[in-house]
């Protein structure tokens, strides 16, 4: 039996030399394929890229430039790089095909090669085939979740292959979920699709929910898709299953939405929580104040270019500081000669308001400024295909929290806070106790604009940073906190919250602007029964 | 200035009693068939978990001039409040007379049943003339369209010279009350009440911030409101009380610990301990 | 010991003020109305139409100053919500408006306005009918916001809800009913509100008779108003709604249901409002939800605040004064205005808490002390 | 009686200050009005058409001005606060005797102008895109009517990206209800289903989208290619955009056309979560011709910044002038009347190529580009009309518009002439 070595040497023989063979005459395709795409036309583009998938893991870096808009061609030589621009705004270019640095070039010298969104969903899908048997998990993973939306009969074939082979679990298991499906479509065998109607029993995505719908659905004429009564009847099973389990989520993921909402009403609340609940001024230039804060974490992008990463933790401190000096200005000019007169300081910061928003479409010009989120605010953590939680919103839902906790800590643990407490209790002796109190007053003032500057940057991770920002929350503020309790840091947040949850229960029924205006109407016959909110400070001194 | 003191009183009587004839028979919506004006049963106020009023028990007498004394924080403004509707008790009774439910009614209906009150820190209209300020404190329709037309008739003119008289303003009639001393606003307060015609005054802390000579005047015009009327007064100044007290009850953390004679009081060890125990 | 000088004369000042100020209100009016039709255009003395409508529209702005002054300055209620009031007597004057349009919309339609043309409606909705009635229009331009605001004022003030409460929850009625009239489907025009006026009571608005009589009605509105808040204000009532200001507690104790008082005054300034609007909206030519604007609302009271509260003829001074400013500022500096107008109200808050009335007011009495 | 003086004084001030005509010194020049709020929410996006509109005078008084005369702009703040625009056009009409007004952005200022407009027989340029139904004898609409952007748009999502289920999401205005109108009627004329579309309104500056967009991602799971056209306005696009990204609904899953959002717009936002989403416009800084290279250049020195962009609306602007300008030079005259029928059937190059023409409807003609938003903020065409689109005033896919027309030449003379009745109605001159 020394045949087979014979043979097999022979055979690896051949082999070595068609691999090397067939890989030289791919390479050769390929770079014909990939001088193609300098200056062709959008649409002669497909073509072209779908010729690259035969060239397989080779594709991958030119086919992920072109995905991420980044792929270029230069005007001297149409050679095929990838440009990323520098700080500078010049370009540094990667050759895809000899993988060198060829360095830095202006935008002149390069052109894009454009994509759009079809070429984009091509891309997608070609990278999700090739990836498919990728060494990595995450990358396989991807590949198949890709291809979930698109199961034609190639891509069934291919996963069907693929299955003998994988041995991750999760990939395992949405790979059978696919398979099921097609089988639940194509396959005549009753066992077969009851089998596949177990496997995707329970599973959220939507292509199981539509699959499962046109299997019930009626035809034409009138006569169901599914003709086999235990089939239909155990589909039916499984879709109201899944329908049930579907809306389970939802009630889940519309108590996040109205949590998310309430925690921005809670940070823009909280800095009014101070300077209106503590020290009784009706502060009309609050908004501003957070605009200012959104304002300094785009000045720190624009200081800061190279870190957007970190910007936005620069930013924080850096706002509150702007903001908090910006309000111990305006007690130490303003309010300070305004005292024992409340709903005078509403007419004067309110001038300030508009002082303030002038001031910033002079500086900044009256067009929205971009601040950039960074990549770990961007996107969302889901936790199934019906249910996810957006990273900035979570982040933003924590970061109130963090900052009202702080605030709290400040107020009850610090000498500052005893200070504050003492003399918005009784001002005449806390002075006779020797507490400075225009310095007190300057400082609360300060820190609550200082938490207004921090909500700033929350806000503006999320809507526009321009001069009219501030305006759009100062009502919201202000029923926050008359709803909460006006003095009581912890009914501002269970008023943010129950605001924000009743605002966002009330959408699905009412559309966003009737809920708005339910709750409004709310807030107005609440105030009647309660007249100091939720959690009013009690006693004779109230009077 | 001030009206000289042997003719201020016989007046003041002279024209209280001219007020009492004048105004409806009051008798007929305040059952005082037990002698009793104003019932107050196991009241018990709290703020925060503070008690203000602590299951307290008092009854004056018609006509009768009582003064509450009691350190501070010893609840006689809350006892105040309560009577008058600003503050809602937890639990317990307050009766005026025999059949009026006084925690049924609204501050303004108990105002308008008789009870008139003088706050601790004087509250006068500060941008009103004096008379102005008698003008509205008069007894009388209160209803919107009322004021809106009324004017005044001479008789209502020759009251309110009456009592500006009795109060020794007479020469400030046009004055804003913001501009009389302390003493003078305190005395306009009591003109308020009296031209309302009250069945029962409870006045606050009256001669704190007056001299000496004015206290001796407040003194004297008390004691001659009395007996027509009903009056409670609220005071610090243990030497204004015993000028004119006839009974005195001692409040301690919300409730009653000692009634009686301003000598029985002095001599009671509890009061002794607790509040006078507390002055020296 | 000037202080009380000053009191004695007090009420006399405020009616010699008064009369002065009714007398400048009669003499611009007579004046502006004459040189516009009556002095050929190329004389110097000619007054331009677009002068008429911007003084029709100071006098609007100026009643409607006046009622937030009866208020605030009398009774102490700052409403920061009067916009509202204003904004709905605009849209009753502007339903009439639209419904005298007749055929004469875009679309020719008999009886929808053209908004609800193109939207595809297909009949009036209920709440429109009646308003080609101008007499109708004009009682509810009465009824509408006095209905609201008795509603609004019989929960607040009954509840005791007062001072910055009170002035938040206000600011929420009028940011509740923008948000509303924003919305389409409310059959109020949606954003771009009521526009496209042709006639009213027949008489064509774009001729300046129309324009001057709406002007002097204006006027006369504004003097009737101001006369009769005088009244009221000197009446005892009046006397009752200051001390219910000053120290609403105590009025409580002698015996006033201070919330009827409060209530009928709230109600009585909507209505002053409203008929502010209903002048407002045919001089203009559009009534639109911004009017409902929160800030709108604050800005009265800005004016008011500028002019000098509680004394009438300072929340008119106020508001003719600002918004003249801003009539200048805009056409001239167009853009730092807002520093200018911002700055007045920082500065007149803080340097000059009686307003400019007060002082001029203060002068007055200090250079009669000197003397 | 200090008092008395003071308030007399105050008043006499007020009162002469209105009374005595101001000589403005009108012999010389003339007179360019400038209605764009540069104060107030819509500050963000006029406050670029007045810079454009003292561009374009700067260049004409460079090449010699108008008529032998130099151009002076009268610039005026209405503030974003409707009233006050038909205010201040009677005062550049009056006082300042303007012979043309460049302004106005939305629908509302634009209807609270126009009776005052016609009263005094100005004349007004309005440079932006909007709903249509209506052709006034003093305005020319140089913005694209729903026509020349809307119908377009949905026309390439259907052919081109094969969308089946349609979301219409827009704020609750005229400009989105009356398009989406013309786009349902259309859609069904096309025979999507009413199952298949879903409308949507939200409030000016509505900041909090997750719940739409999480029911818009519900209504694209359904297994059909799902499309957004949206007519969202200003500020609330870029926390719609945020939210699309951050719920991973990218432009290949669900992609968004949208008609208010151009480059200047994108200048102001992160442009990560939006790239490969659509816009419809008449121009896209990013098109490459002579026109268009120098118009940038032009604005970059002017308004020395060299990271600014130009949007549709200023395209719309700088067409309106230069036909402006030509017609006066052929009427010989700034009287409206002259230059009105002058205008019409001018023509004037588009900066995208090609020719733009005023029609005598007073819309234009002009091509209509779709583009894709790019990581740069700029707009990359991805499809074009074949030649140009001639703006609608009325369109055909409402009812009640459908039998109006609008010709303002000899014979009909009107903005609205009903083609069933023979008559014209609702016109104010």
């Amino acid at each position: 039996m020394n045949h087979p070595w014979r043979n097999s040497s022979r055979l690896i023989t051949f082999l070595v030399i068609y691999v090397f063979a067939s890989l030289c005459l791919a390479d050769e395709e390929f770079n014909v394929n990939v001088k193609q795409l300098a200056g062709a036309k959008l649409r002669a583009l497909p073509v072209i890229v779908a010729k690259l998938e035969s060239s397989g893991e080779r594709a991958l870096p030119l086919l992920r430039a072109m995905l991420d808009g980044a792929l270029y061609y230069r005007k001297s030589d149409k050679r095929i790089v990838a440009a990323y621009r520098t700080g500078t705004g010049d370009f540094r270019l990667d050759d895809l095909l000899q993988g060198l640095d060829l360095k830095v070039a202006s935008k002149r010298e390069i052109k894009k090669i454009v994509v759009n969104n079809r070429l984009r969903g091509q891309i997608r899908k070609i990278i999700a085939r090739i990836t498919l048997t990728s060494k990595e998990r995450v990358v396989r993973e991807l590949a198949v979740d890709n291809m979930l939306n698109d199961l034609n009969k190639a891509n069934i074939a291919l996963l069907r292959a693929v299955r003998q082979s994988e041995k991750d679990g999760d990939i395992l298991s949405k790979l059978d979920m696919a398979i099921a499906l097609d089988d639940l479509k194509h396959n005549d065998s009753r066992q077969i699709r009851l089998a596949a109607i177990d496997i995707i029993d329970g599973r959220l995505q939507p292509v199981v929910l539509n699959t499962l719908n046109s299997l019930l659905d009626m035809d034409a004429e009138g006569t169901p898709v599914e003709n086999d009564e235990e089939v239909r009847k155990r589909a039916l099973a499984a879709r109201e299953f899944i329908e049930l389990k579907i809306s389970f989520y939802e009630v889940l993921q519309r108590i996040f939405y109205g949590l998310s909402l309430g925690s921005i009403l809670l940070l823009i609340a909280t800095g009014l929580a101070i300077t209106f609940g503590v020290m009784g001024v009706i502060n009309m230039a609050h908004g501003e104040l957070i605009m200012l804060g959104a304002y300094t974490a785009y000045v720190v992008q624009l200081l800061l270019p190279g870190s957007i990463e970190y910007s936005i933790l620069v930013a924080i401190p850096l706002a509150f500081t702007v903001s908090g000096l910006c309000g111990i200005l305006i007690e130490r000019y303003v309010i300070r000669y305004l005292r024992g007169r409340p709903l005078e300081t509403l007419l004067a910061t309110f001038g300030i308001s508009l002082i303030l928003q002038q001031t910033v479409r002079s500086v900044f010009s009256p067009l929205n400024r971009q601040v950039i989120s960074p990549s770990w605010l961007s996107g969302s953590l889901e936790i199934n295909p019906v249910f996810s939680l957006t990273y900035n919103r979570l982040y933003i839902l924590a970061f109130a929290i963090i900052v009202l906790l702080c605030l709290q800590l400040v107020l009850k643990k610090t000498k500052l806070g005893l200070q504050v407490r003492a003399v918005s209790q009784n001002r005449a002796m806390a002075r006779s106790m020797g507490v400075r109190t225009e310095r007190v007053d300057a400082l609360t003032f300060g820190l609550g604009a200082g938490v207004a500057g921090v909500a700033g940057v929350a806000l503006s991770q999320l809507t526009n940073v321009g001069p009219n920002l501030g305006q759009a929350y100062i009502v919201d503020s202000f029923m926050v906190v008359v709803f909460g309790g006006v003095g009581n840091l912890w009914g501002t947040m269970v008023g943010g919250f129950t605001l924000g949850i009743a605002n966002k229960f009330l959408e699905p029924m009412t559309g966003p602007v009737l809920a708005n205006i339910f709750v409004l109407i709310f807030i107005i016959l609440f105030i009647q029964k309660r007249p100091s909110g939720l959690f009013p400070q009690r006693g004779r001194a109230t009077e | 200035m001030i009206i000289s003191r042997g003719s201020g009183i016989k007046q003041l009587s002279r024209s209280v009693s001219t007020f009492s004839s004048s105004g409806k028979n009051r008798n007929e919506m305040v059952d005082i068939s037990h002698n009793v004006i104003l019932y107050v049963e196991s009241l018990s106020v709290s703020f925060d978990g503070f008690k203000a009023l602590n299951d307290l028990n008092l009854y004056i007498n018609n006509g009768e001039l009582r003064c509450l004394i009691g350190a501070n924080g010893a609840g006689k403004t809350t006892l105040m409040d309560v009577i008058t509707g600003k503050t809602r008790p937890d639990n317990g009774n307050v009766f005026f007379g025999q059949t009026i439910d006084l925690l049924d009614k609204t501050e303004t209906e108990i105002a308008q049943l008789g009870i008139g009150r003088k706050f601790q820190k004087p509250t006068v209209f500060e941008n009103q003339t004096v008379s102005s300020n008698l003008e509205l404190a008069m007894k009388g329709d209160k209803g919107i369209l009322h004021t809106l037309f009324s004017k005044l008739n001479s008789s209502d003119l020759d009251w309110i010279r009456e009592v500006m008289r009795i109060i020794g303003l007479e020469s400030k009639e046009n004055l804003l009350a913001g501009s009389l001393s302390h003493g003078q606003k305190q005395w306009l307060e009591i003109g308020m009440l009296l031209i309302a015609d009250p069945r029962l005054m409870l006045i606050d802390e009256p001669v704190a911030g007056m001299t000496a000579n004015e206290t001796e005047r407040t003194a004297e015009l008390l004691t001659s409101l009395a007996g027509d009327r009903t009056v409670v007064v609220v005071e610090h100044d243990m030497d204004f009380v015993r000028s004119i007290a006839r009974s005195v009850t001692v409040l301690h953390q919300g409730s009653v610990i000692a009634e009686g004679s301003m000598a029985d009081i002095q001599n009671n060890p509890a009061v002794v301990e607790v509040y006078l125990g507390e002055e020296q | 010991m000037m202080h009380h000088n000053r009191e004695v004369a007090r009420g006399d000042n405020f009616q010699k003020n008064g009369r002065i100020f009714l007398i400048v209100l009669f003499g611009v009016t007579i004046y502006a109305s004459f040189c516009n039709l009556l002095v050929p255009d190329d004389s110097i003395f000619h007054v331009s139409t677009y002068t008429i409508t911007l003084l029709g529209k100071y006098l609007c702005f100026a009643l409607l100053a006046l009622s937030v002054d009866v208020v605030w300055g009398y009774c102490g209620i700052l409403s920061l919500g009067h916009g509202a009031f204003f904004a709905l007597g605009g849209y009753t004057m502007g339903m009439y408006l639209m419904r005298q349009i007749g055929e004469r919309g875009v679309y020719g339609h008999p009886i929808l306005p053209d908004f609800m043309v193109f939207l595809n409606w297909k009949e009036l909705p209920w709440f429109w009918y009646g308003f080609d009635s101008f007499g109708f229009a004009m009682l509810m331009t009465l009824v509408v916001p006095s209905v609201l605001a008795f509603a609004f004022g019989w929960l607040a003030f009954r509840s005791r809800v007062t001072g910055v409460y009170l002035s938040i929850i206000t600011q929420a009625m009028t940011y509740a009913l923008m948000l509303a009239f924003f919305r389409n489907e409310m059959g109020f025009g949606g954003n771009n509100g009521l526009t496209d006026f042709k006639d009213i009571l027949g008489f064509d608005l774009q001729s300046d008779k129309t324009r001057v009589a709406l002007f002097c009605l204006s006027a006369v509105m504004l003097a009737m108003a101001y006369l009769l808040s005088q009244l009221i204000m000197q009446s005892r009532y009046g006397r009752v709604v200051l001390a219910i200001r000053d120290a609403e507690s105590r009025t409580r104790s002698i015996g006033f249901k201070t919330e009827n008082y409060k209530v009928s005054l709230f109600v009585y300034s909507a209505a002053l409002a409203a008929i502010a609007g209903a002048l407002y909206v045919p001089q203009v030519g559009i009534i639109n939800p911004g009017e409902f604007s929160p800030l709108n609302s604050i800005e009265i009271v800005v004016w008011v605040s500028v002019g000098g509260r509680a004394t009438l003829y300072g929340a008119v001074a106020g508001a003719v004064l600002v918004n003249y400013a801003k009539t200048k500022f805009t056409a001239e500096f167009p853009d730092e205005w807002l520093f200018a107008l911002g700055a007045l109200f920082v500065g007149t808050t803080i340097l000059l808490p009686k307003g400019l009335i007060g002082f001029f007011d203060g002068k007055k009495w200090r250079s009669v002390r000197r003397g | 009686m200090k008092l008395r003086r003071h308030v007399g004084s105050l008043f006499v001030v007020l009162f002469f200050g209105f009374g005595v005509p101001v000589y403005a010194d009108g012999h010389g020049t003339i007179k360019v009005g400038v209605l764009h709020s540069l104060s107030g929410t819509m500050a963000i996006s006029e406050t670029t058409l007045k810079d454009t509109v003292l561009m374009m005078v700067e260049k004409q008084n460079e090449a010699g001005g108008l008529l032998g005369k130099k151009l002076e702009a009268v610039v005026v703040d209405p503030a974003s606060n409707w009233p006050l625009f038909a205010e201040k056009t009677r005062e550049l009409l009056t006082k300042e005797k303007v012979d043309v007004i460049f302004g106005c952005w939305t629908s509302v200022s634009r209807k609270s102008v126009l009776p005052v407009i016609e009263e005094l027989n100005g004349l007004l340029f309005y440079p932006v895109q909007y709903e249509g139904e209506e052709s006034s004898k003093n305005v020319f609409y140089t913005g694209a009517a729903p026509n020349q952007q809307a119908v377009p748009a949905v026309d390439y999502f259907m052919n081109d990206i094969g969308v089946e289920r349609w979301v219409l999401a827009g704020t609750d205005y005229v400009y989105p209800r009356t398009t989406n109108k013309i786009l349902e009627a259309y859609l069904k004329a096309s025979g999507v289903s009413d199952d298949d579309i879903m409308i949507n309104y939200t409030p000016f500056g509505h900041s909090d989208w997750q719940g739409i967009v999480s029911d818009i991602k519900k209504f694209g799971s359904a297994g059909k290619k799902t499309g957004v056209v949206s007519t969202i306005n200003g500020d609330a696009n870029v926390p719609f955009y945020k939210e699309l990204g951050n719920q991973g609904i990218s432009a290949e899953d669900i992609p968004v056309v949208a008609f208010s959002v151009g480059e200047e717009e994108l200048s102001g936002l992160d442009t990560k979560p939006l790239v490969g989403h659509l816009a419809a416009w008449n121009y896209f800084q990013s098109v490459e011709s002579s026109e268009n290279d120098e118009f940038i250049s032009d604005w970059k020195t002017f308004i020395k910044d060299d990271k600014r962009v130009t949007n549709d609306p200023m395209e719309a602007t700088y067409i309106g002038f230069k036909m402006w300008a030509q017609a006066v030079e052929k009427a010989g005259t700034t009287d409206v009347d002259e230059v009105e029928q002058a205008m019409l059937g001018i023509t004037t190059p588009n900066l995208t190529g090609g020719v733009a023409v005023m029609n005598t409807n007073h819309h234009l003609s002009k091509p209509v580009l779709i583009g894709e938003i790019q990581e740069d903020g700029q707009i990359e065409t991805v499809w074009e009309t074949f030649g140009t689109v001639i703006g609608d005033a009325w369109s055909d896919y409402l009812p009640a518009s459908s039998k109006l027309i609008a010709d303002w030449t000899d014979p009909v003379k009107c903005g609205n002439f009903n083609i069933e009745t023979g008559e014209c109605s609702g016109q104010n001159f």
